[in-house]
């Protein structure tokens, strides 16, 4: 039984670096008590709840902070297996930071919906949790564990609402669809550890740069792998269980759905394509200049026709991810670095944005009860502050200077241009094209907000709730100062530079 | 052995696999399909690790397992849910959400 | 010599299992019975299993009998006996378009195989390569894989907790 | 040669108002914060933030004009007056800064002025024009800050700032053209111009895209600047370095977003349309300053143009040529309108095209001079039009339905209306004729005849609608709310085209008066517009001799080749390289003609035309020809009924295919509604239901159903509510889309997955036979 003889060395224990790993125990403790205090509190005192949660991401926070402002801001675990470089830091802040905004958007509508509460928030930091690890994740099993890690309660989460019909098919659409695509993308990356014989990341670009062994095999796993996150960032023709879940899911899970998931989708996108087969532009840009194009076009199609607000912003979002994915589709060239600085840029701005659009959208259908667009007919008369912060998320979403919008819109437009090749501009026109279409969906809900009547002439005001102010106050300010001082969020662009992209 | 006869075997099980989910209607047999293309990732993942002669396939593969249990529980739980509500699990008829 | 009638056994092995375990598994997306797929579905399991030894994974051939012919099977037959699907057979299990699902399949093989065959052609597994014992595999868990390992607790932690709240009437 | 510089140059004097420029668009940024703080708890409803602020803006900007006219006093005959230019850094990125600043210059105070004095007339009037307004408050908050993004346009130091101003330009135009948007034609009219501005708007863009990337390495090591820049970009132009097909791109893509803002053929579709927006807001945004826009983009990137598009150069260029056509088609349409303030709205469209076509002809001066007279006699004429619907027509503007005779009642308005008219038809001395005559003779004088004898046409036209629109306002009998008819025109309501329906109040308040004049805050803003409406021509009057020219002296930038960075210490201010003799006008100076040795230039040589009467007595002639000609017609015609003319169109077939065309303006708007927003909407499902509906119903039913299908064409061609915005796509249209696009988004899992896989799959196959 020769099988069983070991010709493994002898053991030791992994060195492991507190500072560097602080965020995720923070979190991890966080939803720990969480889960504890949940058993003992009774109904009436559900509400520490939140408040629990939100001191986590919080708490969570500092580390990343004090990681930040070190001397030394690279550090890298188990072998290079898990790194936290500047880019992981600025998305960790990310992440924690529109997680917080999520709670505040969460807090009343699960205190007053009929929801098993402590499990909600439970769920909601795990996915957190998987998210700030995707992150820092470089190596296949790690991208992979936290890939499901952020998707697996979020699954749950969409089908949270269990009595609401719409809210179980959302529920099982995601999770089927997701299991789909995460099914793809193991068989790439099994492919890719077949190559390479290694899960690292790095070692699999060494692998793929081998010359003249770019081959069949190589191109397989690189089509697979990019197909499973193109499923997180909802890419056209990968998205169709987007508006689906979107319009089904409770609204906050929505929020959390198109903001946080989606940006944990693209970093890993952009981390594999960057990390992983910078020798393989000639397979993944096309395929993500295809779906650039498609995700663009058809999300505004697709939304100029939708009467349901959510559904709308849900095509919406999918339009927006086009935009994000452009800069992506020329990222192996020289305009890599500018690219790379647009995906992070884009996705700060969009993240405020649209938690800021979700933040409106809880308080006006609190009153409204109804997903329509009609409903927000004449929301200026009776809720004056709402209607100027949705149309000023709408601006910035269609990407109208100075709001926040427009900045990721010009980073993405200056790396394509900064590519300058024939194809870059070409994207660039469908994209500018596509960025006037737009106009067309988010101008039909500002005329409804401006110059509509009020439907059945209910103008009673609004009352919104503390938290949900907290929240609209925190993204229209983060909207207004991404689009007046472009500085700030550009710096965090300049910064975020990737270990083991571009060669370094 | 050849590392392409396991290989070959594992895209027959994923194609069969895709084949079944995208057939079935019934959601506990969707589950099942998707069951025999995570099996083909292992099979992938073993015959790499034996060809490359490392351990981290097999480490890959035990993490898959892992996952896979999850999701199926995970996939169960929604399917009782919306067989509570609905009294049928026919996937087809969940398509109020449209358009 | 030896080596090489052995690997003959071994190919015959592979040849056997290959087939149940594909039959098996067409079975079990043709079968118009939910009980007899997930029987058909044990086959395929089970061959896994055995592939996984003749890989020279055992630790790995014994958790995929524990895990999944062991708890997940029995969570699959749990489904369809709490969903209530009929013992005998039923009609309504195939989508009216399940014919898409062929050409689907189809095309994916033939990329699929192209890819394989141009890339590891004849290509031979090496006959005397190492073996992964147990122990090496756990020094990977618990050293540079620990990480997502941790995670691991929390997404099973994750699933059973909202399993449960979605599973459970209320 | 450099000390021979040395000795002309002088140290140019820049005071406190010319360093401060740049607040002029900030104070009415801070007043547009303080009304939508406080503007409803303040005593006039934050009217006086308003109001005020843009009186300190005018302050800040006639300070700035006067200091800047001292500034070029001081300079040499031939020394390069260089723009006062103040930046601050905004931000870094990617290796490139980014900076904010003022660039004033002669172009710069010259509008400034006209925006913030037009900006302050404005608001005083509507002070009375509004009151009781129910979104008072909204109305001025978005004037002001409508004001704030024109100014911050124009003090613009480079490109992004002007697209910022630009942009909220935009918006606020979208506010107010639909501030009273219960009426449902309103709000679609603002989306329409919101959306046509803004296709428009990728052309600008595209434009500063393009000149970045073109420009930018070369600023960066000639002048320092970024290529955002706009001094950077217009001595790039003239560098000689630029490839000319991307200069070309670049200026074809800019006069593309000047064509979508200042309504020039064949996107000025949405300013007729934009007349729903109150009277103050036509006359602000819609006649003398928003819609100037476009022309002073191409006014001040004006190298970029005149290198890209080859101005002065053998042949006609698209500027002249689409000028051209805008200048004939507005003046024709504005023969079949009855609405005073579409009359006035299609007559700005041509005016534009006066300042284009002096633009694209090389006559820069004479064309900027036409924005500063536009401005006061076509505001004057709103502001009239504006006061008659007020207090004579009961908030109407049909002309024929309600107006006639109001010159005994209005004897302010009346006199203003006929000034600024005479000064629009380009009569001596009134200032129009100054500026217009100028554009004229000077593409007469570089050679272009055919489009000198188009402008002459155009001059004839004006001048008959004018006349027509004068004698259905002011003479004839009165008819409808015009003769105290309220009972009538109330159960008319419906059927004009545009009303202001002001709040119920106000209805009430002077529903029994009968014609008569407006208060002193209406009429007082009138009269000082009709003043300025005769005597600014005067700053720039040609016939006079030389020394009348202060324009040209004050506003002309020098083209003369300047030091550039990379010689000396600052740009502009370092020393002259080679001069040019200025007197004679005709272009010695290398600049836009060839490759400076040494230095840059910031502006083109053009030429300027040497006045003559008898030039001058032509056009003078045209335009009284056309005021008899119309004159006579519209006295016949509406006045004395005369049976050979009333019903002409309906009598003779020529007559009607013309009438029915103009009033159908073209059916341009058909041609968006239906190809170009059509098509962006759903160019799939549009042609399968075109194929369907079409086709085979062609083949189905033969003639009788190719008949039906055009008489259904004709009938919707007719029927003016299907123009209509950009997002209101027709029913059918959505409904075909919806059809073509159901299978993708079926809400079917099974279909979904096996679209996911599908796409997995044929990507895979793809990818793998490629690489294999």
């Amino acid at each position: 039984m020769s099988f069983l003889v070991s010709s493994a060395a002898v053991w030791t224990a992994p060195s492991v670096d507190y500072h560097a790993l602080a965020p995720e125990i923070v979190l991890a403790v966080g939803l720990s008590i969480v889960l504890l205090v949940d058993l003992f509190t009774s109904e009436r005192n559900k509400w520490l709840l939140s408040v629990l949660t939100g001191f986590s991401l919080l708490g969570a926070v500092l580390p990343v902070l004090t990681l930040a402002l070190h001397d030394d801001s690279t550090r890298s675990l188990f072998d290079g297996r898990y790194v936290v470089d500047e880019f992981s830091l600025v998305m960790k802040g990310l992440f924690l930071l529109a997680g917080y905004v999520i709670v505040l958007l969460s807090s009343s509508h699960v205190e007053e919906g009929d929801y098993w509460r402590g499990e909600y928030w439970f769920l909601l930091l795990t996915s957190l949790l998987g998210m700030v690890m995707m992150s820092s994740a470089r190596d296949l099993v790690s991208v992979f564990v936290a890939l499901e890690f952020l998707s697996i309660p979020a699954y749950m989460l969409a089908a949270w609402r269990k009595r609401d019909l719409k809210s179980n098919e959302a529920g099982v659409k995601y999770f089927l669809l997701g299991v789909f695509a995460s099914a793809v993308m193991l068989y790439g990356m099994s492919l890719l550890y077949g190559v390479a014989n290694s899960t690292l990341l790095i070692d699999i670009a060494e692998s793929i740069s081998l010359d003249g062994e770019f081959g069949a095999i190589q191109a397989l796993a690189i089509v697979f792998v990019v197909v499973g996150f193109a499923f997180k960032v909802s890419a056209v023709p990968f998205h169709t269980w987007a508006p689906d879940t979107y319009e089904g899911a409770p609204t906050p899970v929505t929020a959390f759905l198109s903001v946080a998931s989606k940006a944990a989708g693209f970093i890993a996108l952009v981390v594999m394509v960057l990390t992983a087969f910078p020798e393989g532009r000639d397979v993944w840009q096309p395929f993500v200049w295809i779906l650039s194009a498609l995700t663009m076009t058809i999300g505004n199609v697709f939304a100029l026709r939708q009467t349901n607000l959510v559904r709308m912003i849900a095509y919406s979002s999918v339009s927006q991810g086009g935009f994000v994915l452009m800069p992506l589709a020329v990222a192996g060239g020289v305009a890599g670095e500018a690219a790379l600085r647009a995906v992070v840029v884009y996705l700060i701005a969009y993240a405020a944005t649209n938690l800021g659009m979700f933040g409106v959208i809880l308080s006006v259908s609190r009153k409204t009860r109804s997903g329509d667009i009609a409903s927000l007919g004449g929301l200026f008369t009776y809720a004056p502050a709402l209607g100027v912060l949705l149309t000023i998320f709408l601006a910035s979403l269609a990407g109208i200077p100075p709001l926040g919008g427009w900045i990721g819109k010009f980073a993405a437009f200056q790396a394509l241009l900064t590519d300058a090749t024939p194809w870059a501009y070409v994207l660039a026109v469908i994209g500018a094209v596509n960025s006037v279409i737009a106009f067309g969906y988010y101008g039909n809900v500002m005329r409804e907000v401006w110059m509509r009547p009020v439907p059945h002439g209910d103008t009673t005001p609004i009352t919104t709730p503390s938290s949900l102010q907290i929240a609209l106050g925190i993204t229209v300010i983060a909207t207004l100062v991404l689009g007046i001082l472009p500085g700030v969020v550009l710096h965090f662009g300049d910064m975020a530079d990737l270990v083991g992209a571009f060669g370094g | 052995m050849l590392t392409s006869q396991f290989l070959l075997l594992g895209a027959i099980l994923f194609c069969i696999g895709v084949y079944g989910v995208i057939a079935r209607k019934n959601a506990v047999l969707v589950l099942m399909s998707i069951e025999l293309i995570l099996n083909s990732v292992n099979i992938n993942l073993l015959a790499f690790a034996l060809r490359n002669g490392s351990a981290d396939g097999h480490t890959f593969a035990l993490y898959i397992i892992a996952v896979a249990a999850a999701e199926v529980g995970v996939g169960l739980a929604m399917v009782l849910l919306i067989y509570r509500n609905r009294r049928s699990i026919g996937l087809d008829e969940l398509s109020e959400l449209r358009g | 010599m030896i080596a090489a009638e052995l690997l003959v056994a071994q190919n015959i092995g592979f040849a056997v299992i290959s087939v149940l375990m594909v039959i098996g598994a067409l079975r079990v997306v043709t079968t118009r019975n939910v009980v007899h797929a997930a029987l058909w579905l044990v086959v395929v399991l089970s061959g896994a299993a055995a592939q996984y030894v003749l890989l020279a994974a055992e630790f790995v051939a014994v958790t995929q009998v524990l895990v999944y012919i062991g708890a997940v099977m029995v969570l699959f037959l749990f489904g369809t006996m709490l969903t209530r699907a009929r013992i005998g057979t039923e009609r309504d299990l195939n989508n009216s378009y399940a014919r898409l699902g062929i050409p689907v399949a189809g095309v994916l093989f033939a990329a699929m195989a192209i890819a394989l065959v141009s890339s590891f052609g004849d290509e031979q597994l090496p006959s005397a390569a190492r073996v992964v014992g147990v122990p090496e595999i756990s020094d990977q868990i618990f050293g540079p894989y620990l990480l997502p390992f941790w995670a691991l607790s929390f997404v099973l932690l994750a699933a059973i907790i909202g399993a449960i709240v979605l599973a459970r009437k209320d | 040669m450099i000390l021979a510089a040395s000795e002309i140059l002088s140290p140019l004097r820049d005071g406190w108002f010319l360093q401060h420029a740049w607040l002029t668009p900030v104070i009415p940024t801070v007043g547009f914060v303080l009304i939508v703080l406080f503007g409803k708890r303040m005593p006039k409803k934050g009217s006086e933030i308003g109001v005020l602020s843009l009186l300190a803006s005018l302050v800040l900007a006639s300070g700035a004009a006067w200091q800047w006219i001292q500034r070029v006093g001081d300079a040499g005959e031939e020394q390069f007056v260089s723009p006062v230019v103040r930046t601050w850094t905004w931000w870094q990125s990617g290796g490139v800064e980014f900076t904010i600043g003022q660039h004033v210059d002669g172009l710069t105070v010259v509008v400034l002025f006209v925006v913030a004095f037009i900006s302050t007339l404005v608001q005083v009037y509507s002070l009375e024009y509004l009151r009781g307004d129910r979104r008072y408050t909204h109305f001025f908050a978005a004037l002001t800050l409508f004001s704030a993004g024109m100014l911050a346009m124009v003090v613009a130091e480079d490109m992004i700032l002007f697209l910022l101003g630009w942009e909220i330009m935009g918006l606020c135009s979208f506010m107010l053209i639909g501030h009273w948007w219960e009426d449902g034609a309103n709000s679609r009219a603002a989306l329409k111009a919101f959306f046509t501005v803004r296709t428009g708007d990728v052309g600008l863009l595209v434009g500063i895209s393009v000149l970045f990337f073109a420009a930018n390495e070369w600023t960066t090591t000639h002048l320092g600047l970024s290529g955002f820049s706009i001094r950077g970009v217009s001595a790039w132009a003239l560098s000689g370095e630029p490839n000319s097909t991307v200069i070309l791109v670049a200026a074809i893509a800019l006069f593309v977003a000047a064509i979508g803002k200042s309504g020039q053929f064949p996107l000025h579709t949405w300013l007729p349309d934009a007349m729903a927006g109150p009277t103050p807001v036509s006359s602000l945004l819609h006649s003398s300053t928003m819609v100037v826009a476009g022309v002073f983009l191409v006014a001040r990137l004006y190298p970029v143009f005149f290198t890209g598009l080859d101005i002065l150069g053998p042949s006609s260029n698209v500027i002249m040529v689409i000028a051209a056509i805008t200048i004939v088609i507005a003046a024709a349409l504005a023969f079949v309108q009855s609405d005073i303030k579409r009359v006035l709205a299609y007559s700005t469209v041509s005016q534009l095209g006066y300042m284009m076509l002096g633009l694209g002809a090389g006559a820069w001066l004479p064309a900027v001079f036409h924005i500063f007279t536009h401005a006061f006699f076509k505001a004057c004429l709103f502001l009239c039009a504006g006061s008659v619907s007020h207090s004579a027509s009961h908030h109407s503007f049909d002309m024929k339905e309600d107006m006639g005779g109001l010159r005994k009642h209005m004897p302010v308005t009346f006199a203003a209306w006929t000034v600024s008219t005479l000064a629009l038809c380009g009569v001596f001395p009134f200032s129009g004729f100054f500026s217009k005559d100028e554009i004229i003779d000077n593409v007469g004088g570089n050679g272009y005849t055919f489009f000198m004898v188009v402008g002459l046409g155009g001059a004839f036209l004006t001048a008959a609608y004018m006349t027509r629109a004068t004698y259905l306002t002011f003479f004839g009998a009165a008819r409808g709310a015009a003769a105290g008819v309220h009972e009538v025109h109330d159960a008319h309501a419906g059927a004009h085209d545009v009303h202001d329906t002001h709040a119920g109040a106000h209805e009430a308040d002077d529903a029994h008066a009968g014609p008569h004049e407006s208060g002193i805050l209406i009429t007082a803003p009138i009269a000082i517009l009709a003043v300025l409406a005769i005597f600014s021509g005067l700053f720039n009057a040609t016939p006079f001799g030389e020394s009348w020219e202060y324009m040209k002296k004050w506003v002309e930038p020098r083209a003369v080749v300047v030091a550039s960075e990379s010689h000396s210490g600052g740009p502009g201010e370092a020393f002259v390289v080679s001069v040019p003799s200025a007197e004679s006008g005709h272009s010695e100076s290398p600049c836009g003609k060839e490759t400076p040795p040494e230095g840059v230039c910031y502006a083109p040589q053009v030429s300027h035309a040497t006045f003559k009467w008898s030039k001058a007595l032509i056009s003078l002639a045209v335009v009284f020809a056309g005021i008899v000609l119309s004159w006579v017609l519209s006295a016949a015609l509406y006045g004395r009924r005369d049976p050979r003319l009333v019903g002409l169109t309906q009598r003779n077939g020529l007559a009607r295919a013309g009438y029915r065309l103009l009033a159908n303006k073209y059916y341009l708007d058909d041609l968006y509604e239906r190809g170009v927003v059509g098509s962006i909407t759903g160019p799939l499902a549009r042609g399968a239901y075109w194929f369907n509906q079409r086709i085979l119903d062609g083949i189905l039913h033969g003639v009788a159903g190719i008949s039906r299908a055009v008489a259904q064409v004709v009938y919707r061609d007719i029927d003016q509510r299907l123009v209509d915005g950009a997002v209101n796509a027709s029913a059918d249209v959505t409904k075909a889309a919806g059809t073509t696009v159901q299978p993708i988004q079926s809400g079917r899992v099974g279909h979904y997955g096996a679209l996911l896989f599908a796409t997995a799959a044929v990507a895979a196959l793809v990818f793998v036979i490629l690489n294999t």
